[in-house]
């Protein structure tokens, strides 16, 4: 489904990645792991286009480098981006539906209701402005856009940041839930735990690099060097 | 009577003034870019509209040129100048588009003279019709309220419930997230520049056959649709109409009455110039009051 | 002989570009005629924009005067121009002779010997439509203008020489484009007549919208030149016809100086001329006419100022005269904008109100 | 016995129909380190910028060290001895770390109405901000662009920037929000070494934090406060742990 | 660093030999249209202080440029006049009295502007700024007594003792000291405890108030600063013009003094003054050499901002070294 290889990065001058390599099979869940400051959203910029200077990076088998990030997204990639950045002057609905499309084509797509089924929250707040929401809301919100566009690879950049431990447990369990339907996911989280029971396969960056790769078994294995690159 | 005529004209004219606002709220208020071109859009539009009026003599025809050379010249200026500006800062959108006033008004200067042109008024609309007894009012007018009310309705739906209006809110605030979902926001904002240049130029057809169309026409009235914008609410289509309809009762009852009050409690002379001095300053007033009691104007929320 | 260089600021960009064309097309139109001389002295005209600020004026004056060497001026067209540049010429020792702009600082106690006026004194434009309004028999009159000082000066002018009754005066906004509350307030003071001065857009926008709501046929109305001249009056067509105007020029003027300058004109450039034009054309023989006499020399300012008083050439006025604070002794006339033969409004002449009228500050001017 | 350092009764706002906090009882003494918890949209942020000042209150009052504060601007509670951190980082991206937290010390230094002499060469000052930095573990990033820092050394500066003021009672929402592992425990660190030196109320997501750091917990749901006591209470809270915490490893 | 002192200091020598060099050239009038750079230079200079530094968008800082006009105007015509103002101030001409007094009143205006428009910000402090100085404008358009909108002439320029005003280059050297002074004022304004404040409200307003700063003091306090500086511009202005007018005080004006600081490079300390003098020259050089001159002018601006990314000084940095 998408692939980097050789991957550099740059803000303009400074060189940020020097070498990420990572590969999201079709239906699974990878894991893109690391400190503080290496890279990772970095990374995730790379891929939606949104850092100039890039190759390598391939999605549903075409060469993606060089596109507008529109035109990746349309490609069928959904973004919760660090931060959230939700649209702050728009309701909780018109954050939900100004985006939303169909890009897997898939018959059973995400409705504004089962969005509001997934995040009751979502729908006592539907008209409410984005900006006034508590941070766990708008992190919920920021999920339902980027399902809204029903895309081929989610890609969740930090997206438990700020929850609460029920919301939290309830989001692993939607991301369950996705795998379960043959979602494809690039996941950037720090709970290494329950990233080993959720995702098949673990990448971790070093300042700019993959330095480490394996599925969930072999990081319990490599335990000794997991905890080296990413702390407990 | 003349009160009730006065309240009447002063609505007619915050319709006109809201007709200059449409545009300018959406560009302004919505798409977060500082447009000083706006003013010269309209002048596009009236030009565009006189000289066609002046060829074929066909009035539908002149609006549609007035409409179609102001969006045009909107979505030129879009591609080349506007578009690498969004992600600056308000004041480089200030020096370039002063620039562009400088270029437009003197290119129109060398193209079309600097006399004023003449634009007929339809034949059609030239008269007057009795609306009550002792009310005679001139069909023009009513014609540019009716506009003016059409395009508050429609600006509104399309602003508030249309997806195009949102992702234009949206992508005032974050621009590269609309992009990262998947939206073509160039083709976006270009289409609403667009648009909003189109409004500016339905202005300035309309404007043709009641004021002079001339260089610098633009400049005139452009500050006037930038205090309606922030009166009402930045960003705010029903602030922009309320805001110009306060705007337009304002200046015209205080040019109406004000010297006549004044004169009831001072000499003549000194009235007249202390009621033309007060009614010059009267939509200024008007701004600075509004905005030291809500800072944030008066269709939007106070934070 | 190296040509004399003339500095001609003026205004040419903004809504008041056109007078500022037709006074320096009119200037460049006289010379032409004359083989590129004025009174048989090769001129060399400078021209530049003075964007209507005052300061840049000035810039250009100064720039003029000290790296040029320029001792002769003239092309101003707005008052506050020539507030700014007029006592920088007159102090550096150059001389200045007006086209147009005639504030009332410099023709009364304020006059200066090196300071002449070829068009007239603002005040006595307004004067000339009070006197018509008279003759014309009108008893009452709603009078406005914009709230600055040459509309104060326009209706304080009117109100002069106007016989009847004021029965509604009002001062309008300087950058005004919708005039229904004034019009709605004459309508209901029903006067007999209308006096206004709306000089440029502002005439546009007020005759066209007076027409529109009918008033024209109902309440005459009786300007000043500055209200209606050849250029609005194209651009208001049938909405003037009617139009009671007084004027020191029209096209019309059945002299043969005027019929020399028409031709020129109408080969020259496609387009009527406007009475700024008449007056650019006339400060052009006015200082061809001083140049002869001299020999071309400005230097010796005295020598100067004695054959420009003169005023040894043929207006296109007809009578043309200095009074003592060198400000324009001449005639004012009535007319009116009537259907032409091709159907267009036309300015026509209808008669002489007043003869060899200076101006009501001359007294005040001790040379 | 001393009044507690702060003292909260009945604090309530209202947002339209909905009341974000909602008559909050909340009493610190000298020295503690509370916690508040509660669900995304509890309350928690409301609560915090109502006690700093940034919202006003609806109703009841806030006292610090038995004085009256609760009508008073953000900055004047500033100089009275309150201290806070963003949950979403607020900083000054064109200045660098150590600018940044030098205007801290210079505001607890007196008013800077003085406008001759270079304010960054202010000896006393750079080294006390620098002593800051180091605090937080910053000091190599002392001279970096603020506006070029990774989120976590964000963070850190927010501390920083907190800690120059010298606060009394310092708020802290969602120190732990961004970073990684290995910086949280940093972080905890941190604020552990800070414990019982400053007297702190800090709102966090993070139950590892919560748990080794606090004193005691206070839970807020829907704007009230539904439970308080220490840590274990806390963790075996029926209502807790249905409303908050959930079940299982998260 | 070093390379920059070496410019300036080859920049204010250049500055100072300007009236010598121009006089042996003949070009004598560059001695007045860098006298206008000079004095435009000032109101810039003060302009940035609270647009640049402060990040407060100004729309009307000609309002203050006006007042300071009309205060040396108005001082002078009663002088003249032999009246008092308002029956209570004797006119002068003494530049040492109206020069100061100029930016007194200007500062006053300034902090009755201020006081009422900072409790806005953003676009609608823009327009509030706007909305006042317009009515300064209208204000003065009103009054008679002072030439209405034809403007206020003043046959002679202010004196000083020892030094005559009315040559060029004393003049010149006049403002070229004023101009040094008020860069000398902004540059230890902005490195100091209160430019450091001011320069981290632009920033975040909501953090400094955390860190125990109240907004408002010291934004009103540097919008009184830049009112002073652009009263002192009008003051020399009104002098160097012999002449005021309330096109002084409109709106386009304010526009000019902003296009000045921007072109230049807002926030920066010598931008407003190369904005400046680019404006003021490339208006002089550009309207002698065609009556077009409005076009080619905004396709220089337009070029400008496109490219440069920051103004002249942007453009000026990116040929410097920045570190020896
Ligand atoms: N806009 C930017 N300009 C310059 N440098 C940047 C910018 N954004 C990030 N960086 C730098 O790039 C490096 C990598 O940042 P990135 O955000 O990709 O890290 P990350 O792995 O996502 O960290 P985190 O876990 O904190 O989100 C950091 O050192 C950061 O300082
Ligand atoms: N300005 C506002 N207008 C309307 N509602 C608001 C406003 N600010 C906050 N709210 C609402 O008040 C509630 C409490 O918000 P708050 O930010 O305090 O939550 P929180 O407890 O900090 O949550 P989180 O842990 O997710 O940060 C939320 O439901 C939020 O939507
Ligand atoms: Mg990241
Ligand atoms: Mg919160």
């Amino acid at each position: 489904m998408l692939q980097l290889s050789h991957v550099e990065a740059a803000y303009g001058t400074s060189q940020v990645l020097f070498d990420v390599n990572l590969e999201v099979p079709q239906g699974k869940i990878v894991t893109l792991l690391g400190r503080n400051g290496m890279g990772k959203t970095t990374t995730v910029r790379s891929i939606m286009g949104q850092l100039p200077n890039k190759q390598g990076i391939r999605f549903d088998g075409a060469d993606i480098c060089g596109e507008t990030p529109d035109a990746i997204a349309r490609r069928g990639i959904g973004l919760v981006p660090e931060g959230r950045i939700v649209f702050p002057t728009l309701t909780v609905r018109e954050n939900l539906v100004a985006t939303a499309a169909n890009r897997s084509r898939n018959a059973q797509g995400w409705t504004l209701e089962r969005i509001y089924q997934l995040f009751p929250r979502l729908q006592e707040r539907h008209g409410q402005l984005a900006q006034t929401l508590s941070g766990g809301e708008q992190q919920m919100l920021a999920i339902g856009r980027a399902l809204m566009t029903n895309p081929k690879l989610l890609i969740l950049d930090e997206a438990t940041e700020g929850l609460a431990p029920v919301i939290r447990g309830e989001i692993w369990r939607c991301i369950e839930a996705l795998k379960a339907a043959g979602q494809s996911i690039l996941l950037i989280d720090k709970n290494l735990h329950v990233l080993k029971r959720v995702a098949d396969y673990h990448y971790i960056l070093e300042k700019g690099r993959t330095v480490w790769s394996g599925d969930s078994a072999a990081l319990t294995r490599d335990a000794e060097t997991v905890y080296r690159y990413v702390g407990l | 009577m003349l009160v009730l005529e006065q309240i009447l004209n002063g609505i007619q004219f915050g319709i006109a003034l809201f007709l200059m606002s449409a545009g300018l709220t959406l560009i302004f208020g919505i798409m977060g870019v500082i447009n000083l071109t706006h003013g010269s859009l309209y002048m596009v539009g009236a030009y565009a509209a006189a000289i066609v009026a002046a060829k074929t003599g066909s009035a539908l025809l002149a609006l549609l040129a007035g409409l179609a050379g102001a969006a045009v010249a909107g979505v030129v200026i879009e591609a080349l100048v506007i578009r690498r500006l969004y992600a600056r800062d308000h004041l480089d959108q200030v020096l370039a588009t002063f620039a562009l006033i400088l270029i437009i008004n003197q290119t129109a200067t060398m193209l079309f003279g600097r006399q004023p042109l003449f634009v007929a008024m339809p034949p059609a609309l030239s008269h007057s019709v009795t609306l009550l007894p002792g009310l005679v009012y001139p069909v023009y007018r009513l014609v540019v309220i009716g506009v003016g009310l059409l395009v508050a309705i429609g600006l509104a739906l399309l602003i508030n419930r249309t997806r195009i209006g949102m992702l234009v809110r949206a992508g005032a605030t974050s621009r590269e997230m609309v992009r990262a979902l998947g939206v073509d926001i160039r083709l976006l904002y270009t289409v609403v520049f667009g648009l909003g240049a189109l409004l500016a130029g339905l202005a300035g057809a309309m404007a043709g056959p009641i004021i002079a169309v001339q260089v610098g026409m633009g400049e005139q009235i452009l500050i006037l649709a930038f205090v309606v914008v922030v009166i009402g609410g930045v960003g705010s289509v029903r602030g922009a109409f309320y805001g110009a309809l306060l705007a337009g009762l304002i200046d015209t009852l205080l040019r109406a009455f004000l010297p006549g009050l004044l004169r009831q409690v001072m000499t003549g002379s000194g009235a007249d110039a202390l009621g033309a001095g007060l009614s010059s300053m009267g939509v200024y007033l008007l701004m600075a009051i509004v905005l030291l009691l809500r800072p944030k104007g008066l269709f939007v929320k106070q934070s | 002989q190296t040509p004399l260089k003339v500095g001609f600021i003026t205004t040419l960009s903004g809504p008041g570009g056109y007078l500022g064309q037709d006074i320096r097309d009119a200037f460049n139109l006289a010379i032409k005629m004359q083989g590129g001389k004025l009174g048989g002295v090769p001129v060399e005209v400078v021209v530049e924009d003075d964007g209507l600020k005052p300061g840049q004026g000035k810039q250009i004056a100064d720039k003029m005067l000290k790296n040029d060497k320029i001792k002769l001026f003239t092309g101003i067209v707005f008052s506050n121009v020539s507030g700014a540049v007029v006592p920088d010429v007159l102090d550096a020792g150059g001389i200045y002779v007006s086209p147009n702009a005639a504030p009332s600082t410099f023709s009364g106690k304020g006059c200066n010997k090196n300071y002449y006026v070829i068009s007239w004194q603002n005040d006595s434009l307004h004067e000339s439509a009070g006197q018509n309004a008279t003759e014309l028999g009108f008893k009452t009159a709603f009078i406005l203008a914009p709230n600055y000082q040459a509309g104060k000066d326009a209706l304080a002018g009117f109100k002069r020489f106007f016989k009847g009754k004021i029965v509604g005066e009002i001062y309008t906004k300087l950058d005004q484009t919708d005039f229904s509350a004034e019009l709605a307030q004459i309508r209901a003071a029903k006067p007999e007549m209308v006096f206004q001065f709306q000089p440029g857009g502002l005439g546009i926008a007020f005759l066209r919208q007076y027409q529109q709501a009918n008033l024209n046929t109902e309440i005459p109305m009786v300007v000043a030149e500055p209200s209606l001249d050849a250029v609005t009056l194209k651009a208001v067509g049938d909405a003037a016809l009617g139009l009671n105007v007084t004027a020191h020029w029209n096209a019309d003027f059945d002299n043969a100086a005027n019929k020399e300058f028409m031709a020129a004109w109408t080969k020259e450039y496609n387009r009527p001329p406007t009475y700024y034009a008449a007056q650019g054309y006339d400060t052009a023989l006015a200082i061809g006419a001083a140049l002869k006499e001299t020999g071309g020399k400005v230097d010796d300012t005295d020598a100067f100022r004695k054959a420009m008083l003169k005023a040894d050439f043929k207006s296109v006025r007809g009578n043309f005269k200095f009074g003592p604070n060198q400000h324009p002794v001449q005639d004012w006339y009535a007319l009116k904008v009537e259907k032409g033969a091709d159907g267009a409004p036309h300015l026509n002449t209808k008669r002489k109100i007043m003869s060899a009228y200076g101006d009501s500050f001359a007294k005040d001017c001790k040379l | 016995m001393t009044a507690p350092l702060l003292d909260v009764q009945g604090l309530s706002k209202r947002f339209g129909g909905l009341t974000a906090t909602d008559s909050v009882d909340l009493t610190l003494p000298e020295g503690e380190l509370h916690a508040l918890i509660g669900p995304n949209g509890a309350g928690k942020t409301t609560l915090i910028s109502q006690l700093v000042g940034a919202l006003p209150h609806d109703s009841g009052s806030i006292k610090l060290a038995g004085e009256e504060i609760g009508q008073l601007p953000v900055w004047k509670r500033v100089h009275r001895g309150l201290g806070r951190t963003f949950q979403i980082t607020q900083l000054l991206p064109d200045f660098t770390a150590l600018d940044t937290v030098m205007l801290a010390v210079q505001s607890r230094h007196g008013h800077s109405f003085r406008f001759f002499a270079d304010a960054r060469r202010n000896r006393a000052i750079r080294t006390e901000a620098a002593q800051y930095l180091d605090q937080v573990g910053l000091a190599p990033r002392a001279q970096a662009r603020v506006g070029d820092l990774a989120q976590g050394e964000r963070k850190q500066l927010e501390l920083a920037a907190a800690l120059a003021g010298k606060p009394r009672l310092l708020l802290l929402d969602e120190p732990m929000a961004g970073l990684g592992t290995a910086e949280s425990q940093q972080m905890i660190g941190q604020l552990a070494a800070l414990k019982g030196k400053i007297t702190m109320l800090i709102v966090e997501h993070d139950m590892e934090a919560v748990f080794t750091l606090a004193d005691r917990v206070s839970v807020l749901v829907y704007g009230k406060v539904i439970a308080q006591g220490d840590v274990e209470a806390i963790k075996n809270n029926e209502d807790v742990r249905t409303a908050y915490l959930g079940e299982g490893d998260v | 660093m070093a390379w920059r002192w070496l410019l300036a200091a080859i920049v204010a020598a250049l500055l100072v030999a300007l009236p010598f060099a121009v006089r042996s050239f003949g070009y004598e009038s560059f001695t007045g249209l860098a006298t206008q750079v000079l004095i435009y230079g000032i109101a810039a200079l003060s302009l940035n202080l609270i647009l640049g530094y402060g990040g407060m968008v100004s729309f009307g800082h000609a309002a203050f440029f006006g007042v300071g006009a009309y205060a040396v105007g108005i001082l002078y015509y009663h002088m003249a006049d032999d009246s008092l103002f308002l029956g209570l101030v004797p006119g002068t001409d003494a530049m040492l009295v109206t020069l100061p007094a100029a930016m007194i009143v200007a500062g006053l205006v300034a902090a009755i502007i201020g006081a009422f428009s900072l409790r806005t910000g953003g676009v609608q402090f823009i327009m509030i700024t706007l909305a006042f100085a317009q009515m300064l404008f209208f204000l003065f358009v009103s009054l008679d007594t002072y030439g209405g909108d034809d403007g206020l002439i003043m046959r002679r320029r202010d004196v000083l003792p020892f030094l005559d005003t009315r040559d060029p280059t004393t003049f010149y050297y006049l403002c070229l000291a004023a101009a040094a002074l008020w860069l000398g004022v902004t540059y230890c304004l902005v490195r100091s405890r209160f430019g450091f404040v001011l320069n981290g409200m632009r920033q975040n307003e909501n953090r400094m108030a955390a860190m125990g700063y109240a907004p408002y003091p010291y934004k009103l306090v540097a919008f009184v600063i830049a009112g002073m500086g652009a009263g002192l511009a009008g003051a020399l202005m009104a002098n160097y013009l012999r002449f005021a007018s309330p096109d002084m005080l409109h709106w386009t004006k304010s526009g000019e003094l902003m296009m000045m600081v921007i072109l230049g490079g807002a926030g920066t300390l010598f931008g407003p003054l190369l904005g400046a003098a680019a404006l003021v020259i490339l208006e002089a050089v550009l309207t002698a050499y065609t009556e077009n001159w409005q076009l080619p002018l905004g396709i220089i601006l337009l070029a400008i901002v496109l490219f440069s990314h920051g103004g002249i000084v942007a453009l000026v940095r990116r040929f410097l070294p920045d570190k020896p």
